[in-house]
């Protein structure tokens, strides 16, 4: 079973992004559960998603509190000090930001792949929803899910012309992204 | 020898039907209540379903284990669910393809207060049915409290008259009007002593609930809680009526039109002393509910001037 | 369970006036009972309109009280414009 | 006869409840919106918009509305859902009594979320607590897929000639209402065929607007006695029409749940524990990783809890040596959990074993896996004859 927990802010699609890679796994035969964490709904608030899969039915209900993978779509969230609490060893990240890391910023983390999915996202949607962006840079690398089981999961939510935009930011997420190791 | 011919008057066009009522039920000698629910059914028909909650008709509306009063399909509910009831079986008698005319029955304090929530939201909704209010002033059933509709000054067992109590301290919710404001196709206040006039509003209510809710303000006097003798009722009713106490209206979509307008006025001094619960007031109270009276209507015609319907027939107050 | 027989066929509180109509008799309410000057009447019908059981019988030429059900509350004889009904104390007419 | 293999989609447990009212074509909906329970309604209204739903949609101005409304669609011969949560069941209240003594076949999905008077925008099952001694059936799911296939059965038990009572189908707030997993959505024809029983039944006694007929009689004498009487009896009644409804399902669509209860790992387990809702998916696999460890404790899932299943719950206990119980609510008065307090009434039949109350999952907080260790540890120990407390609050002695 794979854990992740994605860190938003209202309004950025965090929970969205979460239910994508919940479709996108299913695409893919496995079995998924992916549910939010908030008060109330507020643009703007710290937002908690998580999506488990796993090859066999998943019976935990509770929050991720050891993720395997932490997307994180706004860089303004890498200062909250909970952020890599509980992170299993050889964890991942998922990072929207301008800037590469210069340092390993928690011991934990062993592989982060950073793209500046803002920039991509007003480039190609017109506005700043990173959230797709990021799930392409997740399937390159996590190589947990594919970039056409991703694409494939966006036409639950979007069609015509916006889908075409996103499935872009998908691409260019899957391409441009970063990716630093640390032992 | 000749017999005499005699033909029955016109008004008794408008009661087509027998009366759905056992021939006796327990409504006190006198109460106009009883009248309203007997020729009601007589004007709409059996195929009326009734929605009531416990109140002073309950013990003629409801059944007594499998024995009922009355031949009317009728449904009981709590007070806080007359008109959500309503809208239940009035949707899904829509959905089965069945045209049933659904009319709730409550009193004032239904209507006005408890009840209220639910009636104003079916009225925005425009749920297709008739809700009757029977106006007296009050919560009679139960021991006459007060209620939001109780006139000022009104001596009521929750408003008792003492060394410092003089009655209901605050004048009443005008709940006919608030209805008006939801703009549904129909409201409209009718008393008995004015019998065409109840019955032809009946009638309209009827065709109107086709298009959204229908509603009936229907002023209908307490023998016991106001202190009327019983053979005194219908004549209170027709003083409220020439007193202004009790303006005969209706109105369509907010439109507003006087049923009876009322030549020259009775003091309401002439109303008060007809039965005992004002039996207290002193003349500068008198002077406050004559005011309140005078400006309600006031207002009254003042809605009527933006109506479409200002000249059609106005009948006199001579019922 | 132990009960085995049940009083209605009803699963909940149904009333059926097909079953069972109920009725009171209210005649026995009366202190005081109308009575009818049928020359006075003028087949004007308020007594009629206006009687809260509606217990007027319709006749011919007149109306009548149905003394089963009237309760006595006197408004047939306050609205009657020609005062042909009076209200007449019930111990008047014991035998 | 099978049905088909429904289509797999992602969906919340919301979606699953609203999918589940809409296959089985209700007539009449009536709701109002708070919060975790909207999205049912907002898909709902999605359904009628779109043409899938072909229902009367009533957007009431408040929940004592919407179960006077669907109380009175079933009273007149309809088909009714509704769903709410928390305050909303408590304003909702008498006329959820009123359903009850009515008899009124309603389905409604409850999403648990805490009561009043302390703000929780978060989980809890206190608010089916406080409706458990109104005479409805109540079920409570652990996951979408059972969310979507309970409602379906809640309506073919609601709407039994021998049952006629309103089922309230609870799912715990936020862990379960927002939780998305995959669910397979039955045909519509083949729940059309699973409910098609009902038609086979005599009619039930409606509001036929040509028949003299009145609901909510007094009930005067013993026959107010005889309906409360037949109230219990009808109760009675559908724990074994939930088993075998349970079953049917299972045969045609290849779901089933147990019924009344589940038992997991019970069989040759020393202990037990038993809870509900969202926290049994996770003590599956608290169990499951004891079991690895030599730990011989099983589970009981408690589906049904109005009525309560006594009879299977003495069968799946009897002869161990001690149960330990998870409530995500409180019993006032009796600081204890109240599915706790109720197990506790069947002690001459189970036997004079440890019986520990565990209190978790109160409004925002999670019942965790180290939780439900605890809580087997604590069992475990009890079953050795050691001495334990009786009553937890896992999470006020788990703080530092």
């Amino acid at each position: 079973m794979k854990e992740i927990r994605f860190h938003g802010r209202g309004g950025q699609g965090a929970v969205l992004a979460a239910r994508m890679l919940a479709i996108a796994c299913v695409a893919e035969g496995k079995c998924v559960a992916s549910f939010p964490m908030y008060g109330f709904e507020r643009r703007g608030a710290p937002v908690v998603a998580f999506t488990r899969f796993d090859d066999k039915p998943i019976m935990e209900k509770t929050q991720i509190y050891n993720p395997d993978c932490l997307v994180v779509i706004d860089p303004g969230l890498l200062k909250l000090p909970t952020l890599f609490t509980g992170l299993n060893p050889n964890g991942t990240l998922i990072l929207n930001s301008a800037k590469a890391f210069e340092k390993q910023p928690n011991e934990n983390l062993k592989l982060a792949g950073v793209v500046n999915a803002t920039q991509i996202a007003v480039e190609e949607v017109g506005r700043d929803v990173p959230n797709t962006c990021l799930l392409g840079a997740f399937a390159a690398v996590t190589a947990w899910v594919t970039l056409k089981s991703v694409q494939a999961s966006l036409s639950e939510y979007f069609s015509g012309d916006i889908l075409k935009k996103n499935l872009r930011c998908v691409e260019r997420g899957y391409n441009e992204v970063k990716v630093t190791k640390w032992q | 020898m000749v017999e005499k011919v005699k033909k029955l008057p016109k008004t008794f066009q408008y009661f087509k039907d027998e009366d759905a009522f056992a021939g006796g039920v327990a409504f006190c000698a006198g109460c106009p209540l009883e009248l309203t629910l007997r020729l009601l059914s007589r004007v709409m028909g059996r195929e009326t379903v009734i929605i009531g909650t416990p109140s002073c008709s309950a013990p003629v509306l409801y059944g007594q284990n499998v024995g009922a009063w009355h031949r009317l399909p009728y449904y009981s509910c709590l007070m806080t669910g007359v008109a959500s009831s309503a809208t239940g079986l009035t949707r899904y008698y829509k959905k089965a393809g069945k045209d049933v005319n659904v009319v709730c029955f409550t009193g004032d304090g239904c209507a006005a207060d408890i009840g209220f929530q639910t009636l104003s939201g079916a009225a925005e909704r425009g749920e297709h049915f008739i809700y009757v209010c029977y106006e007296n002033e009050g919560y009679m059933n139960t021991g006459i409290q007060r209620s939001s509709t109780t006139p000022f000054g009104a001596t009521t067992s929750t408003t008792p008259v003492g060394v410092a109590g003089r009655g209901k301290t605050t004048p009443p919710k005008n709940l006919p009007l608030l209805m008006a404001m939801h703009n549904i196709p129909y409201v409209a206040t009718t008393t008995l002593s004015n019998v065409d006039d109840f019955a032809r509003k009946m009638q309209k209510a009827m065709e109107k609930k086709k298009e959204g809710l229908a509603y009936l303000h229907v002023f209908c006097p307490c023998p016991v809680g106001w202190g009327i003798e019983s053979d005194m009722s219908i004549q209170v009713c027709r003083m409220a009526v020439k007193t202004n106490y009790f303006p005969l209206w209706e109105a369509e979509y907010g439109k507003f039109r006087l049923t009876t307008t009322v030549a020259n006025p009775e003091p309401i001094t002439k109303y008060v002393k007809m039965f005992r619960k004002f039996n207290h007031l002193n003349e500068k109270e008198l002077a406050v509910i004559q005011e309140e009276v005078d400006q309600k209507y006031a207002f009254l015609k003042h809605l009527t001037e933006f109506g479409e319907h200002g000249q059609t027939a106005e009948t006199p107050a001579s019922e | 369970m132990a009960v085995k027989k049940f009083s209605t066929k009803y699963e909940a509180a149904w009333s059926d006036a097909d079953q069972l109509l109920l009725c009171l008799d209210t005649g026995t309410w009366r202190t005081k009972r109308p009575v009818v000057d049928k020359e006075k009447c003028t087949y004007c019908g308020l007594c009629a309109i206006y009687c809260p059981p509606q217990c007027m019988i319709t006749r011919p030429d007149f109306f009548e009280p149905n003394l089963n059900f009237c309760k006595g509350c006197g408004i047939c004889a306050k609205e009657c414009l020609r005062g042909a009904i009076t209200m007449r104390p019930e111990g008047d007419f014991t035998s | 006869m099978k049905a088909k293999q429904g289509e797999l989609k992602v969906m919340t447990g919301n979606s699953a409840a609203a999918y589940g009212a809409m296959l089985c074509r209700p007539d009449v909906v009536a709701s109002y919106p708070i919060t975790p329970q909207t999205e049912v309604v907002e898909q709902l209204s999605r359904f009628h918009a779109d043409g899938t739903l072909e229902a009367e949609m009533i957007e009431v101005e408040g929940e004592n509305s919407a179960m006077n409304a669907v109380a009175a669609a079933t009273l007149a011969g309809g088909r009714a859902f509704t769903a709410t949560s928390s305050w909303g069941l408590v304003y909702m209240y008498d006329a959820v009594l009123q359903a009850a003594g009515f008899r009124a076949p309603v389905v409604m999905a409850n999403v648990n979320r805490e009561t009043p008077g302390i703000l929780a925008v978060s989980s809890g099952q206190q608010d089916m607590i406080q409706t458990r001694d109104a005479g409805w059936i109540q079920v409570i799911v652990e996951n979408s897929q059972e969310i979507l296939d309970t409602i379906i059965m809640a309506f073919r038990l609601a709407e039994d000639y021998d049952i006629q009572l309103p089922v309230m189908v609870n799912y715990d707030g936020f862990y379960i209402s927002y939780l998305a997993e995959g669910v397979r959505i039955p045909a519509r024809e083949d729940v059309d065929r699973f409910l098609s029983v009902l038609k086979t039944q005599p009619q039930r006694t409606i509001m036929d607007p040509t028949r003299p007929i009145g609901a909510g009689s007094h009930g005067l004498m013993t026959e107010f006695m005889e309906l409360r009487y037949r109230h219990c009896a009808a109760l009675d009644r559908a724990k074994k029409k939930f088993d075998d409804i349970d079953k049917d399902y299972g045969d045609f669509f290849g779901r089933s749940y147990g019924g009344q209860i589940e038992e997991y790992r019970t069989e040759d387990a020393d202990f037990v524990i038993l809870t509900s809702g969202s926290a049994v998916g996770t003590s599956r696999t608290v169990v499951d990783a004891k079991r690895t460890e030599g730990v011989k404790v099983g589970l009981i899932k408690l589906r049904m809890f109005r009525p309560f299943p006594q009879e299977k719950l003495i069968k799946a206990i009897k002869g161990k040596k001690a149960i330990g119980v998870i409530d995500r609510s409180v019993n006032f008065g009796w600081n204890c959990g109240p599915i706790y307090s109720e197990l506790r009434a069947l002690t001459p039949e189970i036997g004079n074993i440890p019986i520990l109350s565990f209190i978790d999952g109160l409004a925002s907080i999670d019942i965790t896996k180290p939780h439900i260790e605890r809580v087997i540890d604590d069992v475990a120990n009890a079953a050795k004859g050691k001495p334990y407390q009786a009553v937890t609050w896992i999470p006020l002695e788990e703080r530092e």
